[in-house]
């Protein structure tokens, strides 16, 4: 078994192996932690050139990362929270997504930047953005948000050898997850995932978010209901066939994400959805994801904030117009709701 | 040094001290839910401090902030109610051990981002500058904070426009488990780089609660005076690992002669010892202090333990401030 | 008669003289051009210290900005290009629109960030984003895109007096357009604007979109076809009951924006509204938009770039599924397709 | 000096100035339709900079690069189709005068957002280090960019890196109308500021075009002998309007002194006096150059009025560039 951990671990290893101009930068990189364990040992291995950490300085970081791609480089920048690279939104959108098309396609940026989603255990306002919405909507920037650990590496192999620059988001409730799967080959970006399939509802999700919504669809299952549930993967470009296949059989959507509401990714794939698959619909498009508000840092604030597994039964179960029974999932919740599991006694 | 001012710092410090060790120690009962940084060990910057700020006087700070908000006289029993998530805390549970406020006592706000309060701090100072008050801002930061764009950017508008502001470094060479070597080159020490911009800089031993005092009365007392930004560059040690209550020295980060080296430069033994010897401080003056603080620390973990947590109806609120449009003119 | 860019000062003047906490600032702001005019003379009457200059610094200054406003002022900060503000989304985002939330709801940041969002004459990638979609997706952050030269100075007052950070983004291709009706009142913020009544279709617009919206809709009458034309004025809060109201009534909808098409505010406003008026709706919610590519700088690649009144009139006769002449529109174009009028002969 | 350089000083900055002398003459025609910035008068530092760099270094630069680009060598004809927006130009008309490219002479990118490629830079600079050459990284920079965050957290990981990077700053005592004294402090000059970082700085009058070549020569062996990066700060003057084509000075936001004062020591003028006095320059010689640089200068606007227009699928174009994925391995 490995963790999802592991395998963005090893999809490093693996890149830093076969490529000797991929690099590997960010806070933290070298150190006894490894970034969540994501990074350990590559320094040890590849030496202190091509893995580094560096200075609290996250735009020149990008601005550097972007200098050493055009120097023929294929860097690998994390950030131990999305929040951080807020200060970089300049080097990311003004330069790094435009250089491609400012200089008439001359030259490209193969830059990956790794971001980690923070949620739970008081993460607070600034430790748990989910910003996806910014980056998709931003022309030359691919959007990665894996949510299963048979994905991760395959995902990051593909996201380092793009040649443009892509946002791979990290949820930290992932890392902890586990796969017998192991992958070897790039999975390529642009591609959802058929994890369940069904004729009642599409279920389109993305990160962490896919966990719950297979818990609630293996429940529904049960109940009678059989869902598609489409684990997103890349947020852009987005597998819209994929997805207006699987709406154009269902007739009912309902998006999942991790992100506040209003002018999110939900919103956008339903008004696609709406102008694609217009006759087919039976029902109004529907979301669930984070409300309009930040995530607090007292536990007793959080509690509703995310959208779990009884959520979305209790939502099918609206859409189809049957009562659902959410028991078999609230019976199973263990851990307190602010951590990912047992495993997580904080501080971060 | 009188006697008064010694059991300023010394009470300064030991309150710190207490404080955190008190957390460190029930953390692991799984109650105050949030990422929280100690500042054991590193007392002696904000007990000086603390005794030269007057109230009016406002201050910024970062991630580890519990240390400055206990200096500037922010209320105990709100801050470990906040670090537990109770509505009794200074930011109602909103904020957690990284964003901690006390406005009646001007300490501003701890933020969680490296340099974010930077630029707040210095634009309070504006504030201060256009009331024309003889009050300061001091921004208390890390040694990472000075790697920030925004540092540099607030700097030269602090320096530009003359404003009453102090930074405030405690230098204590990581950042995380990041050595200063990994970070910033070692052809100039912080404060000799951020000299350059021509404001006053000083650095000092940041575990000699006198010399930070000395220094930071003197620096204090110019930037009233008019004399614009001044830049203090402290070298100081943390004992415990960067974020949560545990040590964590095994894992090999730090050379072991450095660690050794500092704890043998305990910041409370090193002031108390002298001036028990000097004559400053009696033991009866330490133990009466200690037990006062040992008993409001108890105090403050049991109101925090006994508050209520904010309805949940709370966490959707708070997000756009209501219209003051009516109540103009 | 009054220039918008005329009406933005008399804003910034009129509220400089009624509350000494309001403070200008931003590069250029007291320069011989005074931002577009929209600045000129503030300095020589209010001083030195409430109307200032700055350095290159967009970070730092928005966090000068917020510290100020904790200290007592009112601050109002201009960006000569909206693109330069993407420097300062650190302490936009994780301060200005969180304080009031995390500090639980002790104190609020009553701060106005003027943006001016750039087209034409070459602005290219870089010189021209519309990211109005980013701001309104943060909780916390107001966002007010006028359109009239009528609004102008009301909507800004209103900003300027709002206890949160609003984001004012003021479209360079408007500050030469007239008005003889002048505003001495505050525009109250989250209030859309009926400027043409029908029951065809419901057209949302925003800014610059309006003009050309304005041009097709009154073609469109000559046609016939009569259109409910609503100038959003503020993104967020969006005016819901305004926009409900009027798509129960006309069953069609189509949104104009200035943005990048994926991830933008039309897509939202597409989603809210499928979600709340779907019995009413007899079409599938369409948006008009600029593309999801950046503006060029050539003027041979501007040319079909943005949305013009033509391609709104056409689009309303496709939803109309009746045939619309766009010939008034075209025989009335005057300029060439890059400047907004004969008046404007660059740079900048 | 030796007749050679002599002649490559003079015809630098004879370039420039004619190219950039021509674009503002012909810009009321209405057929450059972007945003331009001319660098009249400033000629002598790239000009010097230019007969030092090798084609292999490296140069980045910001809004106002024509004169860079041009003495890093590169293609007029391409810059001028640039600026027209035709299809020939150096970025197929996607970015005009604030987006200049040249990869063939390692002229890597000049873009429009303030300090915005002061980092790229350093990143070139990384790549060189790393492929082990002994060429360096040129960046050009304005005095407004020293104001910027992304500036000094570049030179903080230059520094950390011991990076072969010049950081180039000519300093003509505005950005836009603004003077230096409503952005930066007085206290110190910029090359003293940036010296408290510990790297090698110098400052030298930029109109000078002898003196900085001799700066600049020194200072980039030093860099290529991996004495790391370098500051180096030219004072210049500007002529034209910030931005376009015309003289602006009636609008009184330069002092008159000031004019004057630079007026009297147009570089060109300057350079050439001495040369034809100490004869390392003839007349001849310098019509002869003028010459040779007008009919370039001719024909490279008749490629450019000659070229296409880029085809308007383009627009949409370059957004993404195709995966490369199937290569590897
Ligand atoms: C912009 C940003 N980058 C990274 C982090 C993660 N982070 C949290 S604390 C910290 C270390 C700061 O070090 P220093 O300023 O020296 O303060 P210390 O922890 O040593 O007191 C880092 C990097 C952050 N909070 N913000
Ligand atoms: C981040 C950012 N802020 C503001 C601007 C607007 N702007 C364009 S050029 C310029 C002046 C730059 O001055 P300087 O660096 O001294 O160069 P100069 O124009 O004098 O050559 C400014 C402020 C910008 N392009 N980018
Ligand atoms: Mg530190
Ligand atoms: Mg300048």
């Amino acid at each position: 078994m490995q963790s999802f951990a592991n395998e963005i671990r090893d999809g490093l290893d693996q890149a830093l192996a076969e490529d000797p101009t991929v690099l590997v930068f960010g806070l933290g990189v070298p150190d006894p932690k490894g970034v969540f364990g994501t990074t350990l040992n590559l320094q040890e291995k590849y030496g202190e050139k091509r893995v580094f950490d560096m200075p609290t300085s996250e735009n020149a970081m990008t601005g550097i990362a972007i200098g050493a791609a055009l120097g023929g480089f294929k860097p690998v920048l994390t950030h131990q929270r999305l929040d951080f690279a807020l200060l970089s939104m300049d080097q990311l959108v003004n330069n790094a997504a435009k250089w491609h098309f400012m200089f008439g396609g001359q030259r490209n940026v193969p830059i990956t930047i790794r971001m980690i989603l923070g949620r739970g255990w008081g993460q607070g306002p600034t430790h748990s953005q989910n910003l996806q919405s910014w980056f998709a909507h931003i022309p030359g920037l691919k959007v990665v948000m894996p949510a299963l650990a048979s994905d991760a590496k395959g995902l990051l192999l593909s996201s380092i050898y793009d040649p443009n620059p892509v946002i791979f988001l990290e949820h930290r409730w992932l890392h902890n997850a586990q796969t017998d799967v192991t992958t070897v080959e790039p999975i390529p970006l642009g591609k959802a995932k058929l994890l369940r399939e069904g004729d009642a509802v599409t279920i389109l999700s993305v990160s962490y978010m896919t966990i719950e919504a297979l818990h609630a669809v293996d429940v529904l299952q049960q109940q009678g209901i059989n869902c598609d549930l489409i684990d997103l993967r890349t947020v852009a470009p987005m597998d819209w066939p994929t997805i207006e296949q699987s709406v154009k059989k269902t007739g009912r959507l309902l998006v999942l994400d991790t992100g506040f509401k209003s002018f999110g990714i939900a919103g956008e794939i339903m008004a696609h959805v709406t102008e694609t698959c217009w006759s087919s619909l039976k029902h109004p498009p529907a979301r669930l994801t984070a409300p309009d508000y930040s995530e607090s840092t007292s536990p007793a604030l959080t509690k509703d904030y995310h959208v779990r597994a009884e959520h979305i039964a209790s939502k099918i179960g609206e859409m189809m117009e049957t009562s659902v029974s959410v028991e078999p999932i609230l019976s199973q919740r263990g851990p307190a709701h602010d951590v990912p599991g047992n495993w997580f006694t904080g501080p971060f | 040094m009188t006697p008064e001012l010694a059991k300023t710092l010394s009470h300064g410090m030991r309150r710190i001290r207490t404080v955190e060790e008190t957390i460190a120690e029930r953390y692991s009962d799984q109650e105050m839910r949030c990422p929280t940084h100690l500042s054991s060990g590193q007392e002696a910057v904000s007990a000086a401090i603390g005794a030269v700020l007057r109230p009016s006087d406002l201050a910024v700070s970062g991630h580890r902030a519990h240390a400055h908000y206990l200096a500037k006289g922010g209320d105990l029993n709100a801050m470990i109610a906040e670090i537990y998530g109770k509505v009794t805390g200074c930011a109602r549970g909103k904020g957690g051990s990284m964003h901690l406020v006390d406005e009646a006592v001007g300490f501003m706000g701890s933020t969680a981002i490296v340099g974010g309060t930077v630029p707040v701090g210095v634009g309070l100072a504006y504030s201060l500058m256009l009331n024309e008050t003889d009050d300061i801002v001091c921004i208390f930061l890390g040694d990472a904070v000075v790697e920030t764009g925004v540092f540099h950017e607030s700097l030269n508008f602090a320096t530009l426009k003359n404003l009453p502001v102090l930074f405030l470094c405690e230098n204590n060479f990581y950042s995380v488990y990041s050595p200063l070597s990994v970070r910033q080159s070692h052809m100039r020490q912080i404060h000799e780089k951020v000299s350059g911009f021509g404001i006053t800089t000083e650095d000092g031993d940041g575990n000699d609660v006198a010399a930070v005092h000395e220094i930071v009365s003197r620096t204090v007392a110019g930037i009233r005076d008019g004399n614009g930004p001044a830049f203090l560059e402290f070298s100081t040690f943390r004992w415990r690992e960067h974020c949560g209550p545990n040590y964590d020295d095994d894992l090999g980060y730090r050379p072991d002669q450095f660690i050794e080296d500092w704890n043998a430069r305990e910041p409370i033994g090193l002031f108390e010892s002298q001036a028990l010897a000097e004559g400053s401080l009696t033991q009866d003056d330490i133990d009466a202090l200690q037990s006062g603080i040992e008993d409001e620390v108890k105090a403050a973990f049991e109101f925090a333990k006994a508050s209520d947590f904010p309805p949940a109806s709370e966490a959707s609120e708070h997000v756009l401030a209501a219209s003051m449009m009516g109540s103009l003119k």
